[in-house]
């Protein structure tokens, strides 16, 4: 493997650039017409453009691609996450094209895309599934029949899914047609295959994924486990390892498990066995939701408790190599937790934001890690996906952590675009995601509906004083120039007039 | 009502400014863009504009009717005489992949259709007008 | 402990007070009239001016640091390291003043900071020392007759000392007199004691210390060692851990040596035992040089490769508690390296440099750390020591580490005063200092000197098509008009024109 | 001797520069300080002044007479008209706690002394003129 064409934008782009240059490896970045000067495309070796703005025209044109790869004479194409990273034909052709894909074989992305076969093959592999139905048909009757015989309340899902997309709750009969149709097309259109089946819902359930490595020759390792149950409508918001409040032996039961699932696939490849937890200590049971064939977003925090970086991990499995440690070898140190700082406002139910970053400054010290892809003056726009960039903590304990990533939300400074960090600061301040290392018999009582349930304190207004201060700032600000002060000045001021202030 | 306090601030070399009101010290980051003052201190983000500047509009249900991004209309559900309860689905949009609803914020009857299906609309600009 | 005055400035300050705010106690900084808006005095919650920019008037003034201690209410003072952290008539002032010291006792200080009575210490600790004499007494005349008995090469060495200053090598007896006046002049301005003894130069040896931490219930553990050889002017430029190549019965015996020292003196707070090693292998020899009874420049690299917050450590050791985990519980993971990145002019013999950092971006990404205490804007004066940030990598491998460092050190953009960053670069590409993973019989061949030694391979200068690029990039900024460029702009050019280019 | 090679450059939004030629892309950080550009680029740092405002200065033996950087004076071990030989040490100077040795560059005649213990020399002022 001599030169890594990487099929993606954005921070991940950039993760995987650095990895290939760290082992020696030249880098072609793609690039659509919104991202001319995008750090991706700063941080290559080359760089190739592939189409307009939108992602169906650029990030997802294989035949683009696998010319930009033809022309810069990659040897291999490495597809992130998102995009095409489990798209089974992209892969086929990436091998037909005579390119190393760095991913699993494309018959095992399809068998683990498909949520219904993924679901057998995790059954015949011995591992706990959902009680759920798959329909008789995709007709709407089918479906809803199938709604009714798992019986209320009724998840329904995207076949080919991920994400959350293409997912509906349904709790009363009458929702079930506008449920059925909407989940439909919102597959549709997010994974060309409106294809959906049904599953008990679990309430309050957490989601607790585990990082699983294969290589080319027949060994599997997993690399603990990830909880990921704060999310909001369905995407992960912040992630953790380990798991607060694991039991020994469901941990032990869960990598077991999902080291069993991608054996029997015969995975390559770091990938990601997801599952849903109910109840809580010995007895919480846990069941296979998906499998997910690429590296995960939330990758770091297994990388900073581990010690193992994936990104190299991916690269020496694809270029054949056998794994170079044992499962004896994988341990865990520490706590890690990643926040995703998104481009979206709280007080307008999370809804993406565009804009300038007229100012960016990341955190950084001990213990702090942003994987980002965005840089000050860059546009933020409505094309790709709101993330900004992922701040990620490690500390020896859950409580340091913490209170290390509270210091650095806070020294996390963008402006001119609204965004989530005031959300994510008040969403670890919530006593049901702070726990201060409670003994383990007071349970976690963190969930996946957490977020929706508490929406209304995540969204508080800062209180009087500090909104004096920030008006105080505003008064100088506003007599300045340049969008940088260029020299000291001081102001004293009794904020009090009547300016029209929003705050977060 | 914003209790009256003396905060001093001094602006830095860099765009960072110095907040002190003798009992605690904090640094803000600001930048002007425009006319609005962008504020982020102590994990709260300010945007803040001056009073000449600022055009009074009163909080209005038929904010609900109006996208808060650009956004792309997948969905047109009403039309226009149509008689919607509170709460009705009128529109869905769709924008970063994900599907935006645009439900009813009240009973009444739908007076013009300001868009149709594979238009682009733009925040501020209300999909439909209701009576 | 609710309240921390830190004792100093710059980037150990920044790390202190992050430190302390993540473990929930409110900080005090200290600023010189040079500092009012340094990044130090930002970070901290309350700041208290200590005098002009002069070192001796204000980081080193004593009665006016307990009077900012008095004035702010702070109840605990850490001193960093550096100015005052060795001092032990500050840290019984601060005892006296009702401060906990965040040190060990000041009688512990005194003896250690002695290099004689250290040296004493050591021995009857069953710890091996470097031969040498202490002189009968501080005169000229005995101090040259104990250069004498030991013989040439000779080591003078300040008593009190500390990173190389006042330290002198004598080959020739002529030499003997210069450097006997020189070495006790620079002891007493450096450390107000102008006492030296006289050591066996040990020839190419490599420096290796091991971090230890001590509470104040007797409990002592080793967190590893740490190879600092290579050097300029007796001050360490690069760090990493594990030492290279070291034989882990060398390895067992060092930190075995360095607890049983540490215990000896009833030693509490982080600490350093520091030993030059002689010869390879299972053959190695080690001599005790000194301790350091304060945190050391180059700790992150423990952190990394521990996971142990050692400045967390220090507040906790200091507020009473007793040590949370024990020897068995520390352990090494992959490979750490620090580069101290320095103003100063590798063309000039590594003369510190002045000026303003007009551009200064840092940089980040999966297993880079900094810490500085420099910000754009700042001026870099000639008050104080010209480090302006220590870059860490963590990775897997050495290789790795070497790979990830040289890399991050590429993308740290300072501009607009001279630095050592190409130096650096420079040094990692030595084929001594690459090593690539070698055997152990292979050796490694680095020491204390290799930097005098290939200093001319070190500030080689960038070849003519990389100058020519340079310049192609001048002609553009020189049509510029503000320090940043406000939008996009081209130019072609064949940078062959007669302009006169510095490069380094 | 430069290689005389097609390179080309485009200013991006934040002080960064794309560097091509074709087969290879590099970014480079560049600012304007006065007359000098300050660039970095692939590990290298460039001060480029223009050929206009540049004043030629032959390099000098005396240039090891000039201080590198502000310093103190703290030890002169010669007077004028002491005859001298090269690379004895002539003034002891410190800067940063460092001592900065002043020797002599050749065998010569001390003609100026220009300094005294205790002043503060600046770089670019010989601390004494050689014969």
């Amino acid at each position: 493997m001599r030169r890594v064409l990487i099929a993606n934008r954005g921070e991940i782009a950039v993760r995987v650039i650095r990895a290939c240059r760290e082992r020696g490896i030249e880098t072609v970045a793609i690039f659509s017409d919104a991202d001319r000067e995008a750090p991706h495309v700063l941080a290559a070796d080359h760089a190739m453009h592939v189409g307009p703005a939108a992602a169906s025209a650029s990030y997802l044109n294989v035949p683009a691609i696998l010319a930009a790869a033809a022309e810069s004479g990659a040897d291999a194409v490495h597809p992130g996450y998102g995009f095409l990273s489990e798209n089974a034909a992209f892969a086929e052709a990436c091998a037909n094209a005579g390119l190393i894909f760095i991913g699993p074989p494309a018959s095992v992305i399809a068998r683990m895309g498909s949520k219904t076969a993924a679901r057998a093959a995790a059954m015949s592999a011995g591992v706990p599934v959902v009680p759920g139905v798959v329909p008789a048909s995709q007709s709407p009757a089918a479906i809803a029949d199938a709604v009714r015989r798992v019986g209320f309340p009724a998840l329904i899902k995207a076949a080919a899914g991920g994400g959350g997309k293409g997912m509906r709750i349904v709790r009363r009969d009458d929702e079930v047609a506008e449920a059925v149709e909407s989940a439909s097309r919102e597959a549709a259109r997010a994974f060309a295959d409106g294809a959906v089946y049904v599953e008990r819902l679990i309430d309050r359930p957490r989601h607790i994924e585990v990082q699983v490595l294969g290589d080319r020759h027949g060994h599997v390792v997993h690399l603990f486990e990830r909880d990921c149950s704060l999310q909001r409508r369905h995407q992960k918001v912040i992630e953790e390892t380990p798991a607060p409040s694991l039991a020994p032996s469901v941990r032990a039961a869960m990598t077991a498990a999902a080291v069993a699932a991608a054996g029997a696939v015969g995975y390559v490849n770091a990938g990601t066995v997801e599952f849903i937890l109910e109840g809580h200590g010995e007895d919480a049971r846990f069941y296979f939701l998906e499998m997910n064939t690429r590296l995960q977003v939330e990758h770091p925090v297994t990388e900073l408790v581990t010690g193992r970086d994936l990104v190299h991990a991916q690269l020496r499995v694809a270029d054949g190599e056998p794994l170079w440690f044992t499962q004896a070898d994988v341990t865990q140190r520490g706590h890690a937790i990643e926040c995703r700082v998104y481009a979206e406002d709280a007080s307008r139910g999370l809804l993406p934001q565009t804009g300038r970053l007229i100012r960016y400054v990341e955190p950084s010290g001990p213990g702090v890690r942003v994987d980002s892809g965005v840089r000050e003056g860059q546009a933020v726009g409505v094309d790709y996906d709101p993330m900004l960039a992922k701040l990620i903590v490690h500390a020896e304990t859950r409580d340091a952590a913490m209170a290390r990533m509270a210091e650095a939300l806070k020294a996390f400074a963008i402006l001119g675009v609204r965004h989530n960090v005031p959300f994510l600061l008040a969403l670890l301040n919530l006593s049901e995601v702070r726990m201060q290392d409670a003994p383990e018999a007071q349970g976690y009582h963190v969930d996946t509906g957490l977020i929706e349930r508490r929406l209304a304190d995540l969204s508080a207004p800062p209180d009087d004083t500090l909104r004096a201060a920030a008006e105080a700032v505003g008064k100088l600000v506003q007599g300045t120039h340049a969008p940088r002060a260029q020299g000291p000045a001081g102001v004293t001021g009794r904020a009090d007039d009547p300016w029209v202030t929003i705050a977060w | 009502m914003v209790t009256p306090r003396e905060w001093h601030v001094t602006a830095l070399a860099d765009g960072r400014y110095r907040v002190e009101d003798g009992a605690r010290v904090m640094t803000a980051h600001a930048v002007r863009d425009g006319g609005t003052a962008w504020i982020w201190l102590d994990g709260h983000l300010f945007e803040i504009t001056p009073p000449a500047s600022t055009r009074a509009r009163a909080p209005h249900d038929d904010d609900a009717l109006m996208p808060q991004m650009s956004a792309k209309v997948i969905r047109v559900l009403v039309a226009a005489g149509q008689t919607v309860a509170s709460g009705d689905l009128l529109v869905v949009l769709e924008a970063m992949k994900m599907e935006l609803p645009i439900r009813a914020p009240r009973a009444g009857v739908v007076k013009t259709l300001r868009c149709a299906e594979g238009d682009l609309v733009q925040p501020g600009t209300p999909v439909l007008d209701m009576q």
